[in-house]
């Protein structure tokens, strides 16, 4: 019987996640014309490329997303401002997986479960590295040359970037990436690599508590290969999405619309923990949350700004939106929570300041100061009720809201960006219907795709390594169940 | 006022620490209306395990227990004894322990109640 | 040795954390020199809190207690109690409680020595 | 079922940390199978330190402890008892104490025993 | 009786205050003369602005100071390298508050406390940005325009920047602040928001333990306003101070003189904590304190050397300078500590080292090693008499010491800027006599306005929310009574 | 008998090390004859260096470790750019060892030790800065120009750079340090002091759970001048080692192993912890050991491209080299954990990443992506055999592998670097057998000194202040006894 119900579960997700295809559909639908003339100015530009990237190399960085190559690095095209500038924003970004998510998500479990819970955040960094050298920056960055499984290869092109470039044998120290022609393709493949940890480590936050520690490695695996890598193809290798015109500046899609959806089918799909909702499961060291969520504010920085690949106007508007965004976010959070629950809590006002971050992270560099508000006062409310209330609701158990704050912010901040992108602020923003229509576009096609190919590799694991631990070893802890390490001797 | 006479129990129970919430619930039903817990660690049949660091090994053979007091009536004891072994037990072994010891005098500091009265 | 005669008293007392300083003073004035503490939950009449993460409500309605521990002489008993009671109490719910148990035999590592020598 | 006549003991023994494992030990070899451990502070003979922060001084006079209490029949007491005292003993002051006290009756909760098959 | 003794404390405060108005109406007198020549020079400096900027603009950033205005910033003045040199600079201030003196702070009370401590500088930090983005940047940085109740603008102009910027809104992506030409104005304002964060987060270590949540957040609403701002625009946003040819470097007056000041008025009107002087007070985890200093030290490079703007020769003298005279203070508080207590503490020397970060401040970038090291020769016996001594003998309780460490240490850190400036390494210093009564003279206004500022708003506090919880309430802890969310369970 | 015991555990380490004597012998000898060629080389390019460097300074600025010389700076030789690089760099590399390296060791002792484990990377910080100040800085990076004890300028030169430089005195804000010309030389004597501060910070480890806080000092002011400073010269200061070619790209020899190497003879002078192998000494807090590594991982980016000292393709390879083996050094030792131990433990994935970062110090700048990943799968089983099987069967107390760890990784990373260096990646790098005999001279030389150094050091601690507290000291735990400050009240 509880197959049964845990199928049904599944059932139901399934559904839920096809309710969001027709506006998919209808996105697509409605991109099949203008899609070709986009094309057709995609090689026009492209064609213009030689003589357009000199030029403006530096003043529109962006445009680049759409034209994904490895590029010539000379030393006269190197700019040593501009690679220092993501070297930094390498180290922020790592700094937020290691150690900030980890004690983000280490101090919300149960004390039994904190080595295991900060232990699968370092495991994830470690074979994420792996696997991006081996298989997935190729297929995310890469472009392929011949066709894949009887597919062309322009067709490949669209999802991902094929298998030239596996254990990174076409980079060399005199490449770059399209995308940001004055720094070292070295340092690119690196920054690129800490949002390709943090992507998946995020999905931990939906197996807290009762994963089994092989199941995961080998989740986490075959995730960034299927499902991340091709995703992050789509929006920034120059892939589909990209030539769509979908706007995501620093990863509302790719990396947390992505992941929260991800983590909701894992938690439907491993179930409940044991004694969900009548045993008491308090967050066992709030100040190790503080710590974690700080460390994440911090680290964004990196990351939003970051994604201009440079400091300039645009990175700094990225910084100052997402500043402000947070930290009234952080507020807006605080005053529901103060009138809904009587007091405000520090958990509370740390959750909020990250649903800010994650619903400006698609919109830092597109909107202006007074859109980040918006964004900020939205953030709050919409993520405590998706985290509370609507999971709640539906009754399943993402135990540390991978999906209620990642999934519901990323897609609230996707949307907003194309209800708010100033093309003062970023020439290719543009604000309007036609842009949110794109923005559907391109979180239904992540849906879809985050929400059946983690599907099917929940599967794959369930019947190889396992995926959910014994009942005793889930009372016993995970620490020392999965680790034979626990914090207190 | 000491009395000699041990009218009252204590009922110490050791238990495992996530049946705390169904124990102090079940204590509840039976009129028992205060308790005192501590952390402890127990060592006992149920088995640890054994942590590596560097080549250094520890033998962790002492687990996390949650150490129940509760001071009762002599009539209530049987109940609350009854109530602790039945809400804690998972029949899995290290459920536990439950103790009885006399108690010879009993004040509650706020009002200075003596005896029966105080607990 | 173990006489099974009780001419030893342990006072069990569980007090409000921050009285813990006042009731060590109070009890070196009654000539005690030895005393044992640790930290508990206590569950009473005093209310808890709720505390509430993300939509998850979780009821606190154990209290930051401290429970101190001290084996006399029968003859001293009653003077530490009173001292504890006088000290640790604020008037407030939640003062907490004292239970006097019987001693058969004490040991002081140290020395060997026993009984009443020992404390 | 609560006897009143009390045939089994519970020694408590206040020792320091660090002679934990030798403690563990010996009572394994006496033929105890279980312990029940609690971290504790103590306050005694042994000076403790002050602390100084900022002008602000704090009189530390309570030490790390570890609280041992071992539930064993009356015959295997004393032996217990001998066992602790000479594995805890380093001759320096602060090395603790043991105490027993009456036990009125036992239960182990995974089966349901009673008394002395519950230990 | 009790309240008498609250009324005469205060008045015995603004006695003592008061005590500081001679040495800056003395200074003020002395610059009378001299303050004419020196508004010329302004304004010659002002006229030959066009010219000098484009030559110097690289070579003496801190002459901005006193010419405050909005400048446009086109491609070809925007450099890449000081905009990646600020957005750093930013994140760096950023973690000094979050997590940095949120631990530090946090560490340093009791348990009970610990949650609500953190709170603090996580509330204060998302509250500050929001008043920061909608009235305060505006009145630091602007311009006033037009007269305000009364008063002509360029008076106006001397205490505070007006309402014309109100919700930022003269601000744009091609504007920058003329202090700081080369970098955009929005990374301009995000790195002074983190300035404008730290200064009230540094108050609450005088509240700490007992302070109601609701009125911290309206005092420290306030307080952003009515003393940061003015104080901020005097110094660094070409106002009164600033033509005066007062030195501040970092904050020395507008940081650190300024929190410490506003801590000591609301330590003296709060009173003591329950059981102060008669219960044990020690930290709960100096760990917790090392963390937080440790990222204290690490961010506050990017406060010191970042108020350059710019990765220069200035800069790397105040680096260099921060870190000598940070260790060596940790040195010398350890040393007087071991000499008087008989062993050193780990509190004691990162309660120096952050004393030496204090001293260092407002001089880091005008003195030369040899003056870093006579701050740091200084700051630790120093703040140590200030913590220790002085607090007990005058019997106030500063829970944390914000006064004893921050008060002390900026006001002695300006005072020495006056004594050790070398123009060898900033051409705008100057040591001297005349500097040091200008020194004196900063300091004098920063105390007074600070400290009536600071009063006013706690009497408006006081008969609204209210500022200090019951008695229950702080016995039982700030953690369970003002957010239901303790550390421990 | 006990010090027989001692005393022939030091003969037995000083035998050991001698056996590395041959190797380093035998590579002195065959640089013999190159040596002159290269000695020529190097006059040649320093004869050619004002032309040469001028133009191509940036991009092969490593040239510069064998051109030690103070240079003049003006506005047309500074860099913004490379500034900003080096002072965030400066940030990152403090941050690694406050609170970083503090945390790391921190959270590894058992509870009572904690606070002085701590206190003990705090202490040496603050204590390096100012012997730095003073001393080792002329030392490590002046450059002789007088004789001392009757040795010839040149000869003096060849092992340590003079007393010239004592307290900065020869610095000023218009000097940069040769190998950093576009660099002002205050920041370049900022992020070496990082350096120094770590190298002695990580033989704390070595030391910990039984060491006088006084005698720590005394160690420290002494190692730091007699022994860092000299192998800095030798390696990076243009000296010795320098002139023979070794590579050490940022530390392998100048910090791993001669940290590691002093820490093992430490270990055995000072004996094992008392109850070393009987009693539990698991670590007190695997969650601070995690915080440690993970800053230690993030910072060590400032450390390894860092020591480019600019933002550029080296610096980039630098990266992501860093994190490629990092990563794979974390699987590697995972892997051999779950195989001989059963489980796979947070501690040991943090162990392994640890050792990849150690390994890949020395080459992360000469070796190419599929180099640094045979660095990290090799890193993992070798240190951990290094520090459990090797520490076993000699019985030594390295309490927490500072030998273990820092100097098998060393000695690793700096033979392979002979091995795996890539011209592509850095002209001055080069691979072969002859490469390999320089690395080992360069080891051997760096094991030599700083065993005899360390000895020596010892044995002056040892009948002045004393080295090891009394028994009942090390019971209560060092923080009790010596800070009277201890962890849980
Ligand atoms: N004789 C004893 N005295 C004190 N505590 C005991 C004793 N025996 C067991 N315990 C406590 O009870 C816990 C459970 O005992 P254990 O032997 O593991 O399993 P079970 O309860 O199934 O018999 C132990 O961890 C210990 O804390
Ligand atoms: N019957 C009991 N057995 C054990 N501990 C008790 C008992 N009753 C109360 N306590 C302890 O005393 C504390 C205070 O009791 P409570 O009922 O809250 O208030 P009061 O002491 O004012 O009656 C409780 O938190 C609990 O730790
Ligand atoms: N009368 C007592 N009641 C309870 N605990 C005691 C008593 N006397 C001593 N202790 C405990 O024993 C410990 C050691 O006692 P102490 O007087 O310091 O040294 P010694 O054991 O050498 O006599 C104390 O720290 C305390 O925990």
């Amino acid at each position: 019987m509880k197959t049964w119900i845990k199928l049904s579960r599944v059932v139901a997700a399934a559904a839920a996640l096809l309710l969001t295809a027709p506006a998919a559909s209808l996105a697509v639908a409605q991109e099949a014309a203008p899609a070709s003339a986009s094309a057709a100015a995609t090689e026009s530009v492209a064609a213009s490329e030689a003589v357009s990237e000199s030029a403006t190399a530096e003043a529109a960085p962006a445009a680049a997303h759409i034209l994904a190559s490895q590029k010539e690095l000379t030393a006269a095209t190197l700019s040593n401002a501009n690679t220092t500038y993501l070297i930094f924003c390498t180290a922020m970004v790592l700094m937020m997986t290691l150690p900030g998510l980890a004690l983000f998500y280490g101090g919300m479990v149960r004390k039994k479960n904190i080595v295991a819970t900060v232990t699968q955040s370092v495991a994830v960094t470690c074979i994420v590295a792996v696997v991006w050298w081996a298989i997935s920056y190729s297929m995310a960055f890469g472009t392929a040359a011949s066709p894949f499984l009887g597919i062309a290869a322009d067709k490949v092109n669209l999802f991902m970037g094929g298998f030239d470039n596996l254990f990174l044998k076409a980079v060399t120290p005199a490449t770059a990436y399209s995308a940001a022609p004055t720094i070292p393709e070295y340092t690119w493949i690196s920054y690129q690599l800490t949002f390709a940890i943090i992507t998946p480590a995020l999905i931990t936050g939906a197996f807290a508590e009762r994963v089994k520690f092989s199941g995961l490695l080998l989740f986490m695996i075959l995730w960034s290969i299927l499902v991340y890598a091709p995703i992050c193809h789509m929006v920034w290798g120059g892939g589909y999405l990209a030539q769509k015109g979908v706007l995501d500046f620093a990863g509302g899609a790719v990396v947390h619309c992505n992941s929260g959806v991800a983590g909701l089918v894992s938690a439907l799909f491993l179930g409940r923990r044991k004694g969900y909702g009548t045993e008491a499961m308090a967050p066992n060291n709030v100040i190790f949350i503080m710590i974690g969520a700080s460390l994440l504010f911090v680290g964004w920085i990196g990351f939003n700004a970051g994604s201009e690949w440079a400091g300039d106007t645009i990175a700094s508007a990225a910084l100052l939106n997402t500043m402000l965004c947070t930290c009234l976010a952080g507020v807006s959070w605080k005053v529901v929570e103060w009138v809904f629950r009587g007091k405000p809590s520090l958990v509370g006002i740390l959750s909020g300041m990250v649903a800010g971050l994650v619903v400006i992270t698609p919109a830092c560099g597109f909107v202006n100061p007074m859109g980040a508000m918006i964004c900020g006062l939205l953030a709050g409310p919409v993520c405590y009720i998706s985290a509370t209330w609507v999971k709640k609701l539906l009754g399943y158990d993402d135990s540390l809201d991978a999906f209620g704050i990642h999934g519901a912010g990323g897609f609230l901040g996707a949307v907003l960006t194309g209800f708010l992108a100033d093309p003062a602020v970023n020439s290719l923003g543009h604000a309007g219907m036609d842009q949110v229509m794109k923005q559907l576009l391109g979180l239904g096609v992540t849906i879809v795709w985050s929400a059946i190919g983690t599907l099917i590799i929940l599967v794959i694991c369930k019947f190889t390594t396992g995926l959910r631990v014994s009942e005793a070893d889930e009372e016993a802890g995970l620490d020392a169940s999965q680790h034979d390490e626990v914090l207190d001797h | 006022m000491v009395s000699g006479e041990a009218w009252v129990k204590k009922i110490e129970a050791i238990i495992k620490p996530f049946k705390l919430d169904e124990v102090k619930e079940a204590l509840h039903e039976v009129g028992v209306s205060g308790i005192t817990v501590t952390e402890a660690k127990g060592f006992g049949r149920q088995k640890g395990h054994t942590e590596l660091y560097r080549g250094a090994e520890y033998v962790v053979d002492f687990l996390p227990k949650v150490k129940l007091e509760v001071v009762v009536d002599d009539s209530l004891a049987e109940r609350v004894v009854e109530a602790i072994a039945s809400a804690a037990q998972t029949g899995r072994i290290g459920d536990g322990k439950i103790f009885i010891l006399p108690v010879e005098g009993a004040v509650r500091i706020r009002t200075g109640e003596r005896d029966a009265d105080a607990i």
